[in-house]
Parts: C-alpha cells; structure tokens; sequence
C-alpha cells in the first residue's frame, strides 16, 4: 500500500524529520486560506497521486501566492497523467500547498526492503531529486537484522556522501527517524528525494514516499485510514476486496487463472499469439465457484474485454467447481462475451461435462497453447 | 533416488488440526507420505487423522522424531512456527503460508540456523514422485522418473510436471521455492542438489519476473551444472512496477525483467523457452528422448 | 516509576491481557454507580497503593456489594501500612472495585529485568499467588537481547510449568504480550501474581504491576502522566524535582552527602556511632552551591531532623562552593539546627575559612569518624 | 606499571566541545593525559583545547589512532556513542555518563565485541596515578603507588584514593566500574588485571548493596588472587526495596545485602572493614607498611 506524500510527510513530522510548510486542500475554495496561512509571496502546488514524475507532468509547480487558486482549479478534479502512471493517468482529488525550500543541495535518503541482501539497505546519495536517475550511484548499507540500527551508523553515512559540518547531525538524526519508520510501519519503502540540504546545514523532506508491505497491513490497523482506493484502478479494489490479486492492463482479452506464475505465463501466451492482454488476474491456488463467478462478472463489465480466457490447472480446486462458477456468472453478464476455456487437472472431466450441459458458448480445450490462440481469434474478429 | 524427502521422511504438520492442514494432510497420507503427527497449540494430547496431536514442536520431536515438518499455521504465527521448528532441531521445514509479512521473514531469515533448511513460504511445498508429498501439489499428475524441477510459482509447477509426465520422463522431486522476496532455499540450493542426485537426469527451471535470482542461477548453472537444464521465466509481457500477485514478481526500474533472466540464463547454456507449453517438450528433446 | 494495579492493568487489556472486569473510584460516592455497573453480588475492593503485601495489610478485600460503600469508606483517604511499606504508609487515594474470578489455580508470571543474565528474563511458576514466596522457585528463561523473544517460547514456557489443552496457548499469548510490554515501556518488571488460570483454561491478570527504567522516561511521554507524586515521601518528590537522590529514613540525623556510595557510608558511619540517619541524600558528583543550599532547606523542614550531618569529598566539586550553598541556606532555615560539617578535597582550606568567616555555627573536622561521631552526640543531646 | 592505562595512552574523548567534556578533558590535559582529539558530530574539522575535533570515531581512529576513548554524550545517546567507539576497533571505552537507560545497556551488552573493554557507564573513569587520568576523579588526591582500587562508588573511591595516599601506599591505577545494573568491566575483570600487574601489591574493593557482583568477586578471589585484598561494602543500614541513589544499588528480597556480601568477602580470606574510615589502615597493615 502506497501513501501520499502529504501522509507521509505527517509520519515524516511526527518522527523529528522536519517539512516545508505545508497545508492539504481537497478543495478550490480551501486554497485562499491555505496559502494566507503560508504567508509566502510564492508557494509549491503538488498533486497527491499515487505515482512519481509529477513534476515533468505538471503536477508539481511553484506559482506566484495569488496564481495558486488559478492554478488549483486546473489541476484538482482532473486525472495527472506522468511517465509512471497508466495512460489514463491517476485523479487529483488532493493538492499540498507548501512554502517553496531553497536548496544548497539536494540529496537522496532511502531505507529499502532489499531481497537479495535479505535485510533493510540505506541508500544515500549527493545527487538527489530529479539527477538521481543519472548521478552517481547511491551509497548503500545493509542494516544487519538482528543487530539492528545504531545512530553513529547514519552519521557514518552522512561522511561516506561527503557531508560536513552541521549537515552530518542533521543527516545522522534524519537517517535514525527513516529506519524508525521503516520497522515501525513494516515499511517496503521509505523514501526522501529531494532531501534539501539549506545553506545554513539543516535539511528538509521535499518530498515523502512510503510504501507499506501489504502483508502486514493487519498490524498496522492506523494505516489502514490512510488508503486512498480512488488511486488504484477501481476493479483492482474490488478484486483486493474479493481476495483477487487483479492488475488492469491496456489489451481486450480478459485473463481468468488460478495462480500468479500461470497468469504470468497466459499474458506471455497471448502476447505471443499476437493478442494483447486485458488484465492480470489471480483467482487464487484454492478458490471457489463464487470466486470464481465474480472474477467472470468483474472482467465482463470492463467495456474493453472483447473474450475472457479461463485457463486453470486443478490442483487442489477442482475443475467441476470452477465450471460451475462461470456457469453461475455467464447469465448475467449482461452482454454477449466469448469465452475460452482451458480447463485441465483434478476432474477435468466432469468440469467440461458440466460447461457442455450448461450451455456454455465457447471453446473449451486442453491445450495450453491453443486456447491463447482461440482467445486471440476471437478478440480479433468480435 | 531423490532430494530432501522420499518414502521415509517423518514429516510432521505445524497447523495440524486446522482447515488447511487437516485438507493437506490428508491428501499426503492419501499419497503415502509418512505423516508422523501434529501441531497444534492447545489440543496437545489428543489425536488427529489417527495421528497424536502436540502443544509444541519440541515435544512433537521428543515422541515422534521428524525429518520434516510442513506448516499450514496463518500469516501471522507463521514465521514463530518455522523458528519454533528450527529451534526443536528439524532439518527441513516447508512453510506453504502466503501472505507473511517481510519483516517476520528478515528475521527467519537471520535466525534460521545452518542445520535447518527452510523452502518457502508462500510455496506448493516438496514432493518426491511416488514417495513423498509435502504441500499442496495434487500428487495425481505426479510420475516417478527423472526430470529435477524448481520453480517460484505454484499452478505454474504443475503446468512443468503434467508436461514432463506427458513426455514420459516423470519427476524425482518437484521443489517450488516460493514467490515471496524473501524465502528459505533458493534456485542454487536446488540445483546443486539436482546435480549431486544420480536419479536426477535432466532439470526443469521456473521462473519469473523480480529480483535477480535467476541471473544468479544462471552463474552457478555455468560453473557447476552439468545435467541439461530447461527454463521458462514467466512475466515477459508483465508491465514494470506493479506486483504480479506474488510479493516478490514485481519489475523494479530496469531489475528483474524476463528479457534480463532469459539472456543469462541462455549464456550459461540453459535452453529458454518462450512458451510455457514447450516446458516438457524441450526437456525431452534435451534428454534425446 | 512504579504504575498504580489499575494503570499496568489498563497497559495490559491494551494488549490483549484479559483483566477482571473492574472500575476505578476516587470518591466514595463513586462507589454505588461502579459496584452497579459490575453487576455482580460480590466485589473485590483493592486499594491502589505503591506497594505489595496489601492482602494481609487489609487492602485488598472481597465484600458482598451492598457493603462495598461501607468498606470504601473506611479505606479511602487513609494511609494503607503493609510490610512493604514505611511505618506511615501510603496514602489510598484510589480504589479497584472488581468482579471476583474464581480461580481453578493461581499462577505466576514476571518479564524482569536480570542484571547477572545482563538480560531481560522472564519467569514462571505454578504457585502464584501469596504462596510464591514459599512454593517452588519458578522456571526462568532469559530472553537474548539480539535474537529477541518468539511466541512459541513462551508456550514452550507455559508446558515446562506443567500446563496443558487450552491454557498452553493462552499462557503463550500473554508471555508475548508482556515481553511486548516490557520491551516497549522501558519497564525494569512486569509481573502478573496471581495469573489467574480458571476452570475452562482461560487465563486473566489477578493483580498487575510495572516497574519503569527511570532513566527512560524521556522516551516514554506517555507514562508521564501516569506518575502518582503521592505515593512517595514529599520531600523524594521534591529532591528528584531538584536533581537530588534523596530518600527518607527513620533517623533524626540528616545527611548531606555527595556520592551515592559516600552517601550510603555516611548512614552506615551514623549507626556504627549509635545514632540513626534520617535519610539518604546525594546531592551529586558535580553539584552546585544553589543545590546544596536547597538540600540544606529541605532536610531542615523535616521535623524529625536534630542535627545535620554534611559529608563533601570534593573531587570536581570544590569545597568553597559547598561552603557558599551552606551559608545560602544557613540563615533562612528558620530554626538552630546543629550542623557537622566534614570538608575534603578540593579547596577544602578556602572552604573551611568560609565557614568561619561566614558565622556557620557547627563543628568542622577532616574526619569522616569524628564527623560521625559529633553529629550522634549532637543528636542525642539536642 | 599500571592496568589498562598510562603515560602512553592516547586518549580521544566523546562528547569533547561539551562542558563536561571540556572540563575534564582540561583537567585531563592539566594531569599529563595524552588526550589526541575528540569528536562532536558536526563539528568535525574544527579545533578544540588545541586538539583536533571530528565528526565521527572512525575518521579520529584513522587520524588520531587513539588506544581509549571517553564518553562525555548526554544519556540518551551514551549508549550510540559506545558502540560507534566499539565498531571503530577501540580497545578501551569509559562512559562517564550517568542515566543511561537499562535497555540501551543490554544492547550495548550483547553488541560489544570482545576486542572493546567497556569501563562505566555512570562511573568516575580510570586513572593511573601520575600518569593517564581519564575520567572525573579529582586528580591531586593520587599518588604513584602500590594499590590497585576498583569500586562501584564515586566519592567513596576517592575516600580510598585518599585513604591509602595518607597511608604512604599510593596506587597503581584505580577503577571505578560504575554504579549501574549492567555495566561493562566487573569486579573481577579488574581484579584479574591486579592479579597479574607486578607493580600491584595489593588490592582495595569497594562495594555496595545491589547484586551478587562482590558475592562473585569473593568467589574469584579465593581461586586465583594471592595479593591482599581488603575491602568494603558501602549500604549496612540501607533499607530493602530502595534504590540508593545508584541504579543498582537495591536490596532485592534477601539478594544484595551488604551483610551477604561481607560474609562472603571474610570467607574467601578478604579483610573486610566496617568502616570505610579504615580502608586504607587495613590495607597498609596487610601490606605490613
């Protein structure tokens, strides 16, 4: 689960890690007295989406105190499309008015879940913001589990990216809050880029990621008030409420199958068989006819969807159940939809018996190969 | 012959007595696997699926001396119930939960000692064709031959061993490793295993996008495997950034792409498959068969 | 920082550590309401005092409910002595009115800080209760500082006690649930005597007490506010409010020492000598003059106080400046007080001419026995 | 010679532009201490008492290479800067710092590598007379000597530095181990380090109420020490159940009694002194002086 930056940076504040100024409207007729409170002749306006790049796409300027209203009113309600969302982008339904940081320098400071280390790494760079793509690789330090964080550690980290004077406090104290956060929110990701470094050696978070591992999200009950379903694509909510693991994509064939490495491997079939996939849909190793019928409904109702794919290799789940939940669904699709089934393993059978009986209008097969074909024919001339 | 488990494993079940082991269990007893008994805290000292049921994993080990133990205890207890079987001493522990959080997983992970080894979470578990089912593979589509599999994903497997089933090379044992980032056994424990196995002719690798454990295989595959080695690495079409179901398949900025895995793994000699229908196929052409 | 029952067992339920259902009252009118609110023919009134032994004392009682206003009454706004009291008592400010549980057995449970183990410990009997101190010693596990506590150990501590079915995991779960506590107060202990274990295998907290690192308050806001000054002798409260160590004794020689070490002879040197000290003070290694004046003003406001004993090695401290703090304080104590002085180290000429000069009338000796000495004899014929 | 300290030791100091830490770094300077810098975070590149300033220990080891350090950092961060001096590599830490949280102390504890000594914390530091004072104590009242003191007591070490100068015994190094639960160097650490310094001809202990650690030290003493130890045990007429002043020094149940402690000291042939107004009278009869 990701926040908003303005989340984050209340996690930021409240751990020591100071923030520009700033203040949340969710309306235009808030951002008057939003900007009077900063008392800047100049403030930021930025967009609160769930993805990065907002500044090359608009979503992040300094305007002038009296444009801000101007410039709110263009940017809220509409969706910010950037190099990082899909392309129909993410909505605006926030913005964080803050008072603008000048910069000595920008720096960057992570603390990442690192799978190959098997531990939390710090990542420390000189060239933070937006030259932290092509500037020197960031320093990086594995944080040894059980031994955990000692402060003198950041401070370390604070002279290993050549930082001097009042700077390698601030840094060591800032890096010592990160790896708090990170362990007290079961944290993936926890980053500041830019992190600003003033003239005088103080720093401040310009900007505040946080990514939360979903896994642990039921020990985290107060984070659970800072999800924000509108910024992921609404029918992956509504997967994530059904137990469905759904991810949109840009294509017309709707994927129905039991298992992530087999959804994995059913978009690459597609794909070679010159179709384009709809989505990643995962109805789980031990399923149900019920699941199963609302994954089926909740494929048909995106308007895109020209055929659905069903490809499920039984296992534990048993091909009869899984016949009798698209049979459940395929009534009340509301509109014609071809569907492809590939349906093999335990009481195989029996499943594409009761898909027959049922009056299910498709093509049902064994082979792996030839249904990404079918479902591809299909899509091409429905 | 096989690795890690066969027709004498002792395998014990951490969650014994719950919906998911209960299911599981049954289905390795049905399979011929040596069930030995349980754990569930709480009901020590009553009896489950004719098996004695235990409070904890050190007692289970005092009266009924596991090889193994498989855990089907929810995402929350479960990093406590794989420690709590290294700490009684087993050697080899399958933890099928998903959905562990990272941060239980870190510290599994540094205090698993070296004389246990863990395969998981987030996995279908171990089986040896015809000996041995540890997990929640159906043992139907399992043969006794051959072929070493390893993979990261669960459906995904068994899609690998139906086709190798089918070419008529069968399996001696079928690992899945788990799709969590963090886990026990990775792809280089599995094959050096494979390797050293003399009943293990051929190797069937799975992959998927995410991490570089691929890349890492494919350095170790050169250096020291010499058994044919077949690879599908799933997820060439899966968009960057976003978390393909399994916690750890997820594209993060140019690392973990398929195109990237697929290129090493080729170099080291592998042969790659595009499709995940050719698996079985290219094994047994690899195989002469 | 010692908790009052009712504030560790607030900490408990707050994790999940059951606790008789039980109202607090500070007021006897209180009493009706919260014995109403229990809903149960019987109650158990327990008066909320720093310190154990308070069954035997009369503090801790089961009543019939319509006697409970009876037995408030003649608790509240008294001073509660237990043997682990001073002679005075405590003072009860506060009741717990609870609902009995009857108990199927009472055991003991403890998170307690080991300094030998160098390592929190915790510990584990099946007698809790009164009969802890009698019946077997409990089972003890040290909790690796770096490896940290799991859950199953603390079931594995629940089957080395002798529990079985059902307790096991609920004995388990409050292991965790305390080694929690302990970790995250900064607690020195966290003990549960009686653990109440009932008939069904249920387990609930009988009594609760906490014990928090002094030393980690700055961390702990929170606990701030559950600090009871009333609990401790008045000038304690005053002197730790001051920097000073201070606690009271049952002597009529007031001691003002620097060094907790020092401090400690100095009572020992009192009582080889035949007299009896009437505290502990330690106005510290690097005092100020200002310090030593407010240590003189509040020994001289106890009434039990005959003479003044003050023991100064001055090391980093220099003996003129506890010669300026006592004449500070000398003139405004409002009453002759006799006052030994034994002045060393550093300074201790210029600090010895000062007292002179200065008109402080008391006897001043190098010697830590004489000194001793004088301040007995002084006491005895004042 | 000496334990531990002396005329040679490079001494760095922790917490260095503090006022404590410029006080007794001056004092230290004044008594002929070898004092090479010290570190301040933030403040490294600067000067101060003509002594370099870094901002980390290990940028002072690699230019100062100092052989100890002592710690002058406020409570809540003492227990960082201990093991930001242990991960530097230095051999002898002295945290004078007092209030240190008991639970930064375990971890200290458990995170000390053996290569470090800890001396403290909340203690008066170590000092070899006429030669290296690091630490507090008032450095006038010592002269060069026979006597090696170690004492959980501030204050009450000086009474004993004072005691066996009055005497004519003087001392070889005197070391105050801190009034804390959990500290670093023991009672018989440093009597072991006695033991074996020959300029070391006898040995003063000064304890308290609070533990078993004189209890042990009796112990040691009886199997290894064959000089002459006298000690004694501050708190007789201290109450149960309070802590006195120091951290640790509270009668717990029957643990930590004074009493226990001397019976224990007399047993193992330790000359046992009432009053501390005898310590080093008793000393200098044993040394037959």
């Amino acid at each position: 689960m990701r926040l908003h930056e303005y989340q984050a940076k209340a996690l930021f504040a409240a751990r020591g890690i100071a923030t520009p100024p700033g203040v949340v409207v969710t309306r235009v007729e808030e951002v008057t007295a939003a900007v009077a409170a900063l008392s800047v002749p100049r403030c930021v306006v930025k967009a609160q989406i769930h993805a990065g790049a907002r500044g090359k796409a608009g979503g992040v300027r300094e305007v002038a105190a009296d444009e801000a209203v101007a410039h709110a009113e263009a940017l809220l309600g509409t969706r910010l499309v950037t190099t990082q969302t899909a392309s129909d982008g993410l909505p605006v339904d926030a913005l964080l008015i803050e008072a603008p940081v000048p910069a000595a320098s920008e720096l960057y400071l992570a603390c990442v879940l690192d799978r190959s280390a098997g531990a939390r790494v710090l990542l420390a760079g000189r060239e933070g913001g937006m030259g932290v793509e092509e500037g020197e690789k960031p320093v990086s330090r594995v944080i040894d589990t059980l031994r955990g964080f000692s402060p003198y550690q950041g401070r370390e980290l604070a002279k290993a990216i050549g930082l001097s004077g009042r700077a390698v406090a601030g840094f060591g104290d800032t890096v010592s809050a990160l790896v708090g956060l990170a362990g007290g929110l079961d944290a993936l990701l926890v980053e500041i880029n830019p992190l600003i470094l003033r003239e005088d050696g103080t720093l401040v978070a310009g900007d505040a990621k946080i990514e939360i591992d979903d896994n642990a999200l039921f020990r985290q009950p107060a984070l659970e008030a800072l999800r924000d379903p509108r910024q992921g694509d609404a029918k992956d909510e509504e997967a994530r409420a059904r137990g469905l693991q759904y991810i949109a994509l840009d294509g017309d064939i709707g994927c129905l199958v039991n298992g992530a490495g087999l959804a994995m491997a059913t978009m690459d079939l597609i794909a070679q068989a010159g179709g384009r996939p709809a989505n990643f849909l995962d109805v789980g190793g031990g399923t149900t006819a019920q699941k199963v019928a609302e994954a089926l409904t909740l494929l048909a109702r995106d308007p895109r969807v020209k055929v659905v794919l069903v490809n499920i290799f039984g296992g534990i789940v048993r091909c009869d159940l899984i016949a009798e939940g698209l049979l459940l669904a395929v009534s009340g699709l509301g509109r014609p939809l071809p569907i492809v089934v590939r349906l093999v393993g335990t009481r195989e059978e029996e499943g594409r018996r009761a898909l027959a009986n049922g009056g299910l209008h498709g093509d049902v097969t064994q082979s792996l190969e030839e249904a990404a074909q079918l479902a591809v024919r299909r899509a091409q001339t429905s | 012959m096989s690795v890690l488990v066969h027709k004498e494993t002792r395998v014990l079940c951490q969650g014994f007595t719950g919906k998911q082991g209960t299911f599981h269990c049954q289905q390795a007893l049905d399979y011929g696997t040596r069930i030995v008994g349980g754990v569930t805290p709480g009901k020590g000292g009553t009896r489950h699926l004719e098996r004695p049921v235990f409070d904890t994993v050190a007692e289970a080990v005092a009266a009924v001396e596991p090889d193994a133990s498989v855990i089907y205890v929810p995402a929350p207890m479960a990093a406590d119930a794989i420690l709590e079987a290294a700490s009684a001493g087993i050697a080899l522990v399958v933890c099928i939960t998903e959905g562990i959080p990272v941060a239980d997983m870190l510290r599994v992970k540094a205090l698993l000692p070296a004389t246990t080894r863990l395969i998981g979470p987030n996995c279908p578990g171990i089986i040896t064709s015809g000996e041995c089912k540890i997990g929640i593979m159906p043992g139907s589509i399992h043969e006794r031959g051959v072929v070493g599999i390893v993979s990261r994903s669960g459906t995904l497997t068994y899609e690998a061993v139906a086709q190798t089933t089918a070419e008529g090379l069968g399996q001696t044992t079928c690992i899945g490793i788990g799709g969590d980032p963090v886990h026990g056994l990775g792809f280089i424990d599995c094959l050096r295993l494979f390797e050293a196995d003399p009943a293990t002719e051929g190797i069937l690798l799975v992959g998927e996008i995410g991490g570089a454990q691929e890349e890492a295989a494919a350095e170790y595959i050169r250096e020291h495997v010499t058994k044919p080695v077949v690879a599908y690495i799933a997820g060439t079409t899966a968009p960057p950034g976003r978390r393909m179901g399994h916690a750890g398949a997820v594209i993060a900025g140019t690392l973990g792409t398929a195109q990237a895995k697929k290129a090493a793994l080729a170099e080291a000699g592998v042969r790659v498959v595009d499709s995940p229908a050719h698996m079985g196929r290219a094994l047994a052409k690899r195989l002469a068969r």
